[in-house]
C-alpha cells in the first residue's frame, strides 16, 4: 500500500497524471472509488483485498475525463475493462496510466494497452471459481429448473440500473432501454419488462463482458445478473474463439463472422 | 364511495386539425361527454396532459382563451414517442386529455394596463391563450403590442390569426424572422427578437411584459426589459418541464421549492430568480 | 390514545395465529434465498430475528414497482376508459422497523396533498403497521439525526420494543393498532414501569436536521455537491430502496386494439428523469441530480412538509454499489 | 366447447430468400398450415432478437427465423452477421431457460418453396404438440400490482 501511496505521490507531483483513480476506506471496511488529485491527498488511497470493484467505469465518465490524464489503481478486471475500452476505441492506447498493484503491493507501471496486454498474458484473471462452479451448477440443472431459477431472481429485479450503471462496458449514452421509439424493452420492471431488459443487457454485452462481475456486485437485491453477461461472453469465447479484455486491438465478434462458423441448430 | 382516479384523462374528439409550421400542429379538440364539457373550465396559462392512447401522456398549454367555450385548442410539434403519435391524429380521432392544471396568467390583475407580448418560435401558444382572452374582453386593457419571432416564414404559427391581428387597428404586431429565414415576398421584419423589442422601444410605465420563448430569446430578452424600465414583478413567463403526473406528485417538474405542474408553469422574472436554473 | 402493554414471546407467537384467522396477511423481514426479503409469513418464527433491516423498503405495499392505473380499448374513431380500483387484502406489516414505519408519513403528505392519490390510499388504508424497535444499528443507520429513533413511535399503529426479561412492550398508538389488539386482548398484558430504553440501539446524532435545511439555500452553487458526486454512477438503488421516496413515472404498454397506464418507481438520479423530447435536461449532470436528491429531501420537501424526507435508515447507503453514505455526506454538508 | 389448440407462429424471414421461397410455395400451389404470420425484413442481418422477444411478449408460441443460405446473402454477409448472433442468442436462451424448441432456425431459398412449406408444417406440428408456451405467456401482465 505504501509503495502505491508513494507512486501515486509521485505521479501527481510531476504532473505525469492529473487524477489517481483508487480505492479509498469507506464505511465499514468497504473499499470505494476515489480521485486523488494532489500529491498530498494520496495518502487516501488504499490497496487490499477487499478492493475487489471495478474502477474502470470511471475512465469514460466526462466528469472524471475532465480532471485531465489519469492513473488508474488496476485490478486484473479493471485491467481487462481498459484493454476493451481501447478494443472499443473509447480509449487511446496511452491515455490511461495502470498501476497494476500485486498481492505483495509491488506497483507495475502499464503505460501503454500493450503493457496492459502483456501483463494480463502472464496474469489473466477472468471468471472467479466460485462464479464458474455456480454457472456450471446451472448448466446441469433441467431447462424448465432454470427458468424457474432466473424467473425466480428476475422478479426481485427493480430496474434501478445499478447494474448498467456499475458496468464498465456500458458506456453508451443513448442506451438501447432508454430508446422509446419505438419502445424495444418495456420500461416497468415487471415480469416480462425484467426478463426482456436482461436478455437485452447479456446479448449487448456477448463478446464485450470482461467478466469483472461487477454488476452483480452493484445489484442491491442480490441477483447474481453477471451469470448472464458472463456466460453471453463465455458463448462467444467458445463459438468464435476471442475473448474480451484480452487485446487492445480485437473486432467486435458479433460485429464480424467467419464463413465457416459452425452450429448445428439452423435448418 | 370510490375515490376519483386523478390520472384518468378526458376523452377528446380531434375536432379540427390544422398545420401550422413544419411538423407543428393545432388540434381543436372537444369533450366526447357533453358533461364533461359542461363542467370543464379553465384559466389562460394553464395546461394538460394529452394522450395519445397506446403511447402515452405529454404536456403542453391550452392555447386556446377561456372565452372560447365548448373547446379547447392545443398546439404541439412532433418531437418525441407522444408527440409523433399526437401528430398522425386526423379529424375524428380521439385522444385524452387531462387538466387544467397550474396557476395562471392574472389577468384579473392587469385590467387598465398596456401589455407587451414578446414571443419565440413554438412559444407562442401560451401567450395566443393570453391575447385572445385580452383581446375577447378588449376594453379592459390598454395597448396590446405582440412582437413574435420565428427562424423562418416557415416556422411562424397561426399565420392566419397574425394576418388577422395585422389588420386589427386595437393591437399592434410586429412579427420577425431570423436573417435568412425571409422568404422574397416576405412583407415583415428581418432580424432577432431582442434588437426588434429594443426598436419598439415600448412604454415600460403601467405595462405588464410576457415572454415566452426559447432559452438564448430569454436571455437576451430579459436584460434589455429590464433596461426598458420594467420591474422583475411586471415581466411574466411560462415554464415548461417534463412532466408525468401535472398533480405535483412525480417529482419530475420539481425546481427549487417549487413544483413547475402547481407552483406554476407561471412565473414573473421576480419569482423566477428565486429558482434555481433548473427548468 | 396511546396505551402501553406488554406482551410475551409466546403470546406474541399466537397474536399470529389470531392475525391469520381474522383474514389478515402478515408481511415480515423473512429469508428468501439466503436473502432477508419482506415476504408473507404465518408464524413469528418465520420472522428473521437477528437482523438490521432489509434491502428494500415497505413502501412497496402502498406504493408498488408497478401498478396499473387505468387501461382502455381502442377502435376506429372511439376509446373506452376502464378504470381501475386496486384489490387489497388487509395487511398487517410486522417487524418493521421505526424508521420505516415513519417513512410512511412521507409518502402519505405527497400522496394527499392537493389532490388524493386513490390507488395509494387503497392500499395504505389496508395497512396496519406493528413496529419493532431497534436493538442494534450499523454505520449507515442514522434516525436520530432526521428527528427519529431507534424507539421512535412515528409511523407505527403498534410499536413493540424488546424488553431484557423477554417480551415486549408494546405500546398501541393508533385506533388501527387498538383493533389490532383487540382482535386478541387477553395476549396483552399491562405494562408496569418497564425501561423502554434498556435494550434500544444507541445511534449518535450525527447532524441536526433543521441546521442542515438552513444551511442548504446558501450552498446551491457550492463544488461540494460535484465533489460528494464525483463517484456517483447515476443508478436508481438509492431512490428505488428509499422509504420516502416517491418520484414515479408513468408509462404506457399497448398493442394496437387494448393498452394500459401504469405507473412505476423512477429516481432523480437517472439522467432519464428531466430529459426532454428536445435533448433539453435541465439537470443534466450527475452533481446536479445529486444536489436535487439532497435539496428535495432535505430542503424543499421541508419547506413544504414541516420535516425531511427522510428518516435515517440508511438503505441507500447499504444499496449503493460505490459506498455514498447519506450519513456521511450530510454530516459533512452541514460542517461546512 | 374448448377449441383444440392451434399455436400461433410468427415468421422473421428475410425478403431475398425466404419471402421469395414463401411466394414460390404460394405460386406453386403447396399447401401448408395456416398458423404462421410471415414477417417480411430487409435481411436476417436486421432480425434482432429483440424481436423475437416481441412476439413471445405478444402471445406467440413458435418462431421461425430464416433467411438467405450462407454465401447467398443479397447483402453479401447480413447472414452470416445474424448467424453468429443466433449462435450466441441461442445459446442463451438455453442458459435463461427459454424453450428453445420454440425458435427454429432455418435457411429458406428463394427456389425452396417446398423446403418452407415442410418447415412451417414440421414447426406448426411440433409447436402444436408442445402446447401453448404458457410458460412465456404467464409473465404477461405478471408482476403488475
Amino acid at each position: 500500500m505504501e509503495a502505491l501511496r508513494t507512486k501515486a505521490k509521485e505521479l501527481l507531483a510531476q504532473g505525469e497524471v492529473q487524477v489517481v483513480i483508487g480505492y479509498e476506506a469507506g464505511t465499514a471496511g468497504v473499499r470505494r472509488p476515489c480521485f486523488v488529485r494532489t500529491a498530498e491527498s494520496a495518502i487516501r488511497l488504499v490497496w487490499d483485498t477487499n478492493c475487489i470493484g471495478n474502477l474502470a467505469g470511471y475512465l469514460t465518465r466526462p466528469e472524471i475525463k475532465r480532471f485531465g490524464k489519469p492513473a488508474i489503481v488496476a485490478n486484473n478486471a479493471v485491467l481487462r475493462s481498459l484493454l476493451q475500452l481501447v478494443a472499443e476505441r473509447q480509449l487511446q492506447q496511452d491515455a490511461v496510466l495502470a498501476l497494476a498493484v500485486a498481492q505483495d503491493g509491488v506497483v507495475t507501471e502499464l503505460p501503454t494497452a500493450q503493457a496492459v496486454e502483456d501483463y494480463l498474458a502472464i496474469s489473466p484473471g477472468g471468471l472467479s471459481a466460485a462464479d464458474r462452479e455456480k454457472m456450471e451448477h446451472l448448466a446441469q440443472l433441467s431447462r424448465e429448473e432454470r427458468w424457474t431459477f432466473w424467473q425466480r431472481e428476475l422478479e426481485r429485479c427493480i430496474k434501478c440500473y445499478a447494474c448498467r450503471s456499475s458496468c464498465p462496458m456500458c458506456y453508451c449514452g443513448h442506451c438501447t432501454m432508454d430508446c422509446n421509439r419505438p419502445q424495444w424493452v418495456s420500461v416497468p420492471s415487471h415480469a416480462l419488462g425484467n426478463l426482456e431488459y436482461h436478455t437485452v443487457r447479456a446479448m449487448h454485452l456477448a463478446g464485450r463482458c470482461v467478466q469483472c462481475g461487477e454488476c452483480g456486485r452493484a445489484c442491491p437485491v442480490g441477483i447474481p445478473i453477471h451469470l448472464l453477461t458472463c456466460y453471453a461472453e463465455e458463448s462467444v469465447h467458445r463459438q468464435f474463439g476471442q475473448q474480451a479484455g484480452t487485446r487492445a486491438k480485437l473486432d467486435y465478434a458479433l460485429g464480424a463472422f467467419r464463413p465457416d462458423d459452425k452450429e448445428s441448430f439452423i435448418r | 364511495m370510490a375515490e376519483k382516479n386523478i390520472y384518468l384523462p378526458y376523452l377528446m374528439r380531434v375536432a379540427k386539425v390544422t398545420d401550422e409550421a413544419p411538423a407543428v400542429k393545432t388540434f381543436r379538440l372537444e369533450f366526447v361527454n357533453p358533461e364533461d364539457a359542461d363542467n370543464f373550465d379553465f384559466n389562460t396559462g394553464q395546461f394538460g396532459l394529452y394522450s395519445a392512447f397506446g403511447e402515452g401522456e405529454s404536456t403542453f398549454c391550452i392555447a386556446s382563451s377561456p372565452t372560447r367555450k365548448g373547446y379547447i385548442e392545443c398546439t404541439f410539434r412532433a418531437v418525441g414517442r407522444v408527440t409523433h403519435a399526437l401528430a398522425a391524429k386526423e379529424e375524428g380521432d380521439i385522444i385524452g386529455f387531462r387538466g387544467p392544471y397550474g396557476n395562471l396568467f392574472p389577468i384579473e390583475e392587469w385590467r387598465g394596463k398596456n401589455l407587451l407580448f414578446v414571443a419565440g418560435g413554438i412559444a407562442l401558444p401560451p401567450l395566443r391563450s393570453v391575447i385572445w382572452n385580452c383581446l375577447d374582453q378588449r376594453d379592459g386593457f390598454r395597448d396590446i403590442t405582440v412582437v413574435y419571432g420565428a427562424r423562418s416564414v416557415a416556422d411562424l404559427v397561426y399565420k392566419y390569426e397574425l394576418r388577422d391581428w395585422q389588420e386589427r387597428a386595437d393591437i399592434d404586431l410586429a412579427v420577425t424572422v431570423d436573417p435568412g429565414g425571409e422568404t422574397h415576398d416576405w412583407k415583415g421584419k428581418v432580424g432577432f427578437v431582442p434588437p426588434i423589442v429594443e426598436q419598439l422601444a415600448p412604454r415600460s410605465e403601467n405595462t405588464i411584459a410576457i415572454v415566452c420563448g426559447p432559452p438564448i430569446m430569454i436571455k437576451h430578452t430579459l436584460p434589455l426589459l429590464e433596461t426598458l424600465g420594467f420591474t422583475s414583478d411586471c415581466i411574466y413567463t411560462t415554464l415548461e418541464n417534463r412532466m408525468k403526473c401535472g398533480l405535483g406528485k412525480c417529482g419530475r417538474c420539481n425546481t427549487g421549492r417549487s413544483f413547475i405542474c402547481k407552483d406554476g408553469p407561471v412565473y414573473t422574472l421576480a419569482q423566477l430568480q428565486e429558482l434555481p436554473a433548473e427548468y | 390514545m396511546a396505551t402501553t402493554l406488554k406482551i410475551s414471546a409466546a403470546s406474541l407467537a399466537a397474536l399470529f395465529a389470531v392475525l391469520g384467522d381474522a383474514g389478515r396477511r402478515i408481511l415480515g423481514p423473512a429469508e428468501v434465498d439466503g436473502r432477508i426479503e419482506l415476504k408473507a409469513v404465518r408464524t413469528l418464527a418465520e420472522v428473521a430475528g437477528d437482523q438490521i433491516q432489509p434491502v428494500l423498503s415497505a413502501k412497496e405495499t402502498a406504493f408498488p414497482r408497478v401498478e396499473r392505473l387505468l387501461s382502455y380499448r381502442m377502435a376506429p374513431g372511439k376509446v373506452e376508459l376502464q378504470d381501475y380500483d386496486p384489490e387489497v387484502q388487509p395487511t398487517v406489516l410486522f417487524g418493521l422497523r421505526p424508521c420505516e414505519a415513519a417513512g410512511f408519513n412521507s409518502l402519505d403528505a405527497v400522496f394527499n396533498w392537493d389532490t388524493r392519490d386513490k390507488f395509494f390510499n387503497a392500499r395504505r388504508e389496508q395497512l396496519t403497521v406493528v413496529g419493532l424497535s431497534c436493538t442494534q444499528a450499523d454505520d449507515a443507520c442514522f434516525c436520530t439525526s432526521v428527528g427519529g429513533g431507534p424507539g421512535s413511535t412515528k409511523g407505527s399503529d403498534i410499536l413493540l420494543t424488546p424488553l431484557p426479561e423477554g417480551g415486549y412492550l408494546a405500546e398501541i398508538l393508533t385506533e388501527r393498532g387498538e383493533a389490532l389488539k383487540d382482535l386478541a386482548p387477553a395476549l396483552f398484558q399491562p405494562a408496569n414501569g418497564e425501561d423502554k430504553e434498556a435494550m434500544l440501539a444507541k445511534v449518535e446524532p450525527s447532524f441536526e436536521h433543521q441546521g442542515l435545511a438552513a444551511k442548504l439555500p446558501g450552498l446551491f452553487t457550492s463544488d461540494i455537491w460535484a465533489e460528494q458526486s464525483l463517484r456517483c454512477i447515476g443508478c436508481g438503488a438509492c431512490a428505488f430502496v428509499c422509504p420516502t421516496c416517491v418520484c414515479f413515472d408513468i408509462q404506457e404498454e399497448a398493442d394496437t386494439k387494448q393498452g394500459q397506464r401504469l405507473r412505476c418507481w423512477d429516481s432523480c438520479g437517472l439522467r432519464q428523469f428531466t430529459l426532454h423530447a428536445s435533448g433539453h435536461n435541465p439537470r443534466s449532470a450527475q452533481s446536479e441530480r445529486w444536489r436535487q436528491r439532497i435539496y428535495h429531501k432535505f430542503g424543499y420537501f421541508a419547506e413544504r412538509f414541516g420535516g425531511p424526507m427522510c428518516v435515517g435508515c440508511g438503505k441507500c447507503s447499504r444499496a449503493c454499489p460505490v459506498d455514498m453514505n447519506l450519513k456521511e455526506h450530510l454530516t459533512q454538508v452541514y460542517e461546512v | 366447447m374448448a377449441k383444440p389448440f392451434e399455436p400461433k407462429i410468427t415468421a422473421f424471414v428475410c425478403n431475398w430468400c425466404t419471402y421469395a421461397g414463401a411466394d414460390l410455395t404460394g405460386t406453386s400451389r403447396i399447401k401448408y398450415q395456416p398458423n404462421i404470420r410471415i414477417i417480411r425484413l430487409p435481411c436476417t442481418g436486421r432480425i434482432d432478437f429483440m424481436l423475437l422477444q416481441k412476439a413471445f411478449a405478444r402471445g406467440a408460441d413458435g418462431i421461425i427465423v430464416s433467411g438467405c443460405h450462407p454465401n447467398d446473402c443479397h447483402y453479401s454477409s447480413g447472414n452470416y452477421h445474424a448467424r453468429r448472433r443466433w449462435m450466441v442468442f441461442n445459446d442463451l436462451m438455453e442458459f435463461m431457460g427459454v424453450d428453445g424448441r420454440r425458435v427454429t432456425f432455418s435457411w429458406v431459398s428463394a427456389a425452396e418453396g417446398t423446403k418452407w412449406a415442410a418447415l412451417v408444417n414440421e414447426v406448426t406440428d411440433a409447436v402444436r404438440q408442445l402446447g401453448p408456451y404458457t410458460e412465456y405467456q404467464r409473465l404477461i401482465g405478471a408482476g403488475v400490482a
